[in-house]
C-alpha cells in the first residue's frame, strides 16, 4: 500500500480528532493555510468501502462508520427520544419549503402548529430562524441548519428524498399558484379528472 | 416511523367501519381515533388514502360522503367533536350539495374550484408525510451511523494579547490616590433666617396689615437669594404656626399658586 | 487497493465508534463471538503510517492520531484585548508599591480585588509572584517584571511619575473637579496648585 503524503496523513489526522463536523475552512486554518480540497477527495477515495468512511454534509466533512454496519453498532439505549409524528411532519415541510413562515406549515398541515414543536426542532439543533419575511406582519421563516444534513446524512439539500419528483410535480408549490395553473389549463383538462368522474357518476 | 398511519388503531376503525354503533369497545375506539387525527385534514387524508386509489384520481364527493358519515356516527355516539371537525363537515355538506347542483346554477367561486383546492391540499400533506417518512428512515447519524466515540479533539487556545498604555496606567493610580485620599466636607456658614426672626417678622407685618397678603411680601426685599430661600422656608413654617394658634387665616386658590395670609383679630 | 472483508470493516468500525479504549474481547462480543484476532493485525498494518493508527495498549487496542501530528490538533490564536479599568488600577499599584500583597492592593484601592484580576495581569507577563511577606499569614507578594518595563517604556520604576508629577497633570484632582475644570476654563481655577504657592510667596 502506498503511505500517504504528508497533508493528506495531517488532514486525516485533524478530522479523526475533530469533535464534530468540520468545515474544508477550519481545517486549512488549522493547517497553517494548506489547500486541504484535494486530500480530502482523496481520503474519502481512500475509506470507501471500509468500516469507516469520509462524508461531506453541507460544507462539513466528517468521519463515520458505515451504515450497513448499524445493526453491529446500534447501542442498546436507542435513541431516546423520538420525534412526534407532528414535528417529523413540521421538520419535513421547512426541509422542502425553506425558507417558510409557521402560517405556510399551518396551511399544508391544516392544523395548528404548537409552538413547541418548532421549539424541539430547534433544540434538536435541526431547524433555525432564518429572519422574517418582508411582508405585512413580518413573520419569523425558519430553514434548516447544517446539522440537520449531518444528521440525515444529506450533502446537500438536493439529495431531500424525492425533492426533483415533488417539485417536478408541483407540490412545493402554494395550493394559490397550483390552482391558478390547473384553472388555466382547458377546462375538460386530465387534471380535473378524478373530480368530473366524480360529478359523472354522481 | 410514519407507518403509524397504518397503525392498528386505524385499521380497527377500517374494520369496524360498519359495524354496530352502540359497542363499548368501539367506543374506545373511536375515541383513539379523534386523538390520533390531527384535524379534519389529516383526518381527510387517511379517508381518501383508504379508498386505495392514487391520491390523483381520488374521488371528492365520495370522500365528502365519508367524511360526514364519520362525523354523523361520532355526533350518535355522543362523542365531543373538536369545533374544526364540525365546521369542516359543514363545509363539505355545502360542497356537497353545489356539486350536485347543474353546472348553471353552482355558485361562485365554483364548487369545481373548492373540491380542487381541497384536493391539492391533501397531495401536499400527503407528500409531505411520505416526505417525512423518508427523511426518518434515512441512515441517521447516533442511530446508524456513528461518529468517532473518542476524538482526541481539535483545540483553538485562544492567547490574550493584553493591551494597556503608560498613560491609562497612570491615570489609574491617580484615580485609585484621589479615591482613597480622607475627604474633608465643609459647610459654608452661610446667612439664616431663624424660625423666631421669621415668627416675630411675620406676626408684626400681619398687625399692620389687615388685607391679604402674600407669603412671598413677607421677605426681606434686597436679600441675598440664598438668604432669600431660606426666610421663604421659614415664614412658611411660621405662618403654619400662626394658623395653629389662630392668629392667621391661610388661603391658597390653586396648588401651587400663590399662598396668602392675613391676621385674624383679636 | 483491495477491500477489507466484513469482519475487519466491522472491526475497524466498532473500535472508530467506541468511547473508549476496548479489549480484543469486548471487540469479540459486540461481533457476535467472532475471532478479531487477525482482524486487528491487518487494521494495525493497514493504519501503520497513516494520519491515524491502531494501538494496543496493553490488551486494549484503540485509535489515535498519529503522534507526530499532534502539533496540528492544536492551534494557538492571539486576539487583542485592553485591560479592564479594574485591572490597571492594580497593576498601577503594584508597580508604585511593590512587592505588596492583595491585601495591601485592597488597602490602597478601597475596593476588593477578583483573584483572577491578577491572574489576567500575570498571563500578560506584567506581573509576577515576588515571594512571600514573612508576617502571620505569610502572604503571597506580588512585583512588576522586566516585560512590564519593557511595554511601558520604562527604563526602571523610578521613571514612573511621583506624586507631586501626578498633581500638577492634575490626575490627583478629584474626578468630578477635574471634569468641572476642563468644561469652564477657570475663572478662579487657579485656585488649587497655584494658590499654596501664591500664600506662600505673600
Amino acid at each position: 500500500m502506498n503511505r500517504p503524503d504528508d497533508l493528506v496523513r495531517a488532514v486525516e489526522a485533524a478530522l479523526f480528532a475533530a469533535e464534530a463536523p468540520i468545515s474544508e475552512a477550519e481545517i486549512s486554518a488549522h493547517l497553517g493555510g494548506a489547500a486541504v480540497r484535494d486530500a480530502l477527495e482523496e481520503l474519502a477515495a481512500h475509506y470507501e468501502g471500509r468500516g469507516v468512511e469520509l462524508v461531506q454534509r453541507g460544507k462539513l466533512w466528517h468521519f463515520q462508520t458505515a451504515p450497513d454496519l448499524a445493526h453491529l453498532l446500534r447501542r442498546e439505549r436507542e435513541e431516546s427520544r423520538r420525534l412526534s409524528r407532528a414535528a417529523t411532519e413540521v421538520l419535513a415541510i421547512v426541509a422542502y419549503h425553506e425558507p417558510v413562515s409557521r402560517a405556510e406549515i399551518e396551511a399544508i398541515r391544516g392544523v395548528q402548529t404548537a409552538k413547541g414543536t418548532l421549539d424541539v426542532l430547534m433544540e434538536a439543533g435541526w431547524v433555525r430562524i432564518a429572519g422574517r419575511r418582508e411582508v405585512p406582519g413580518r413573520p419569523v421563516i425558519y430553514a434548516t441548519t447544517p446539522d440537520f444534513l449531518t444528521h440525515f446524512g444529506l450533502e446537500s439539500r438536493r439529495d431531500l428524498p424525492g425533492i426533483d419528483e415533488l417539485r417536478a410535480a408541483g407540490l412545493l408549490d402554494p395550493v394559490e399558484d397550483a390552482l391558478a395553473a390547473a384553472m388555466e389549463e382547458p377546462p375538460d383538462g386530465e387534471s380535473q379528472a378524478p373530480l368530473a368522474s366524480g360529478e359523472e357518476s354522481a | 416511523m410514519m407507518q403509524e398511519v397504518d397503525s392498528p388503531a386505524l385499521s380497527l376503525l377500517a374494520d369496524d367501519w360498519d359495524g354496530p354503533a352502540a359497542a363499548a369497545s368501539e367506543d374506545a375506539a373511536l375515541y383513539l381515533e379523534l386523538d390520533g387525527w390531527e384535524g379534519p385534514l389529516d383526518l381527510l387524508l387517511d379517508l381518501a388514502r383508504r379508498q386505495k386509489v392514487d391520491l390523483r384520481r381520488i374521488s371528492i364527493l365520495e370522500l365528502v360522503d365519508q367524511y360526514l358519515t364519520y362525523i354523523e356516527r361520532a355526533e350518535a355516539l355522543r362523542l365531543e367533536l373538536a369545533a374544526d371537525y364540525l365546521v369542516m363537515a359543514a363545509w363539505l355538506a355545502y360542497l356537497k350539495s353545489a356539486l350536485l347542483l347543474p353546472r348553471e346554477e353552482q355558485p361562485d367561486p365554483s364548487p369545481e374550484e373548492l373540491a380542487l383546492r381541497l384536493h391539492l391540499r391533501l397531495q401536499r400533506l400527503a407528500a409531505m408525510r411520505d416526505a417525512a417518512a423518508r427523511l426518518m428512515a434515512r441512515d441517521r447519524l447516533g442511530r446508524d451511523v456513528f461518529l468517532r466515540g473518542a476524538p482526541e479533539g481539535l483545540r483553538v487556545d485562544r492567547k490574550h494579547k493584553w493591551q494597556c498604555d503608560w498613560f491609562a496606567l497612570i491615570q489609574a493610580y491617580g484615580q485609585v490616590k484621589v479615591r482613597t485620599q480622607p475627604v474633608v466636607h465643609m459647610v459654608r456658614d452661610r446667612m439664616v433666617m431663624t424660625l423666631d426672626s421669621a415668627l416675630s417678622r411675620v406676626s408684626s407685618l400681619l398687625g399692620v396689615n389687615l388685607d391679604w397678603m402674600e407669603l412671598r411680601d413677607f421677605l426681606p426685599p434686597h436679600a441675598d437669594p440664598r438668604l432669600r430661600r431660606s426666610a421663604l422656608a421659614s415664614s412658611f413654617v411660621a405662618a403654619l404656626e400662626l394658623a395653629r394658634l389662630g392668629k392667621a387665616e391661610l388661603a391658597q386658590e390653586q396648588v401651587f399658586g400663590p399662598l396668602l395670609l392675613r391676621g385674624v383679630k383679636g
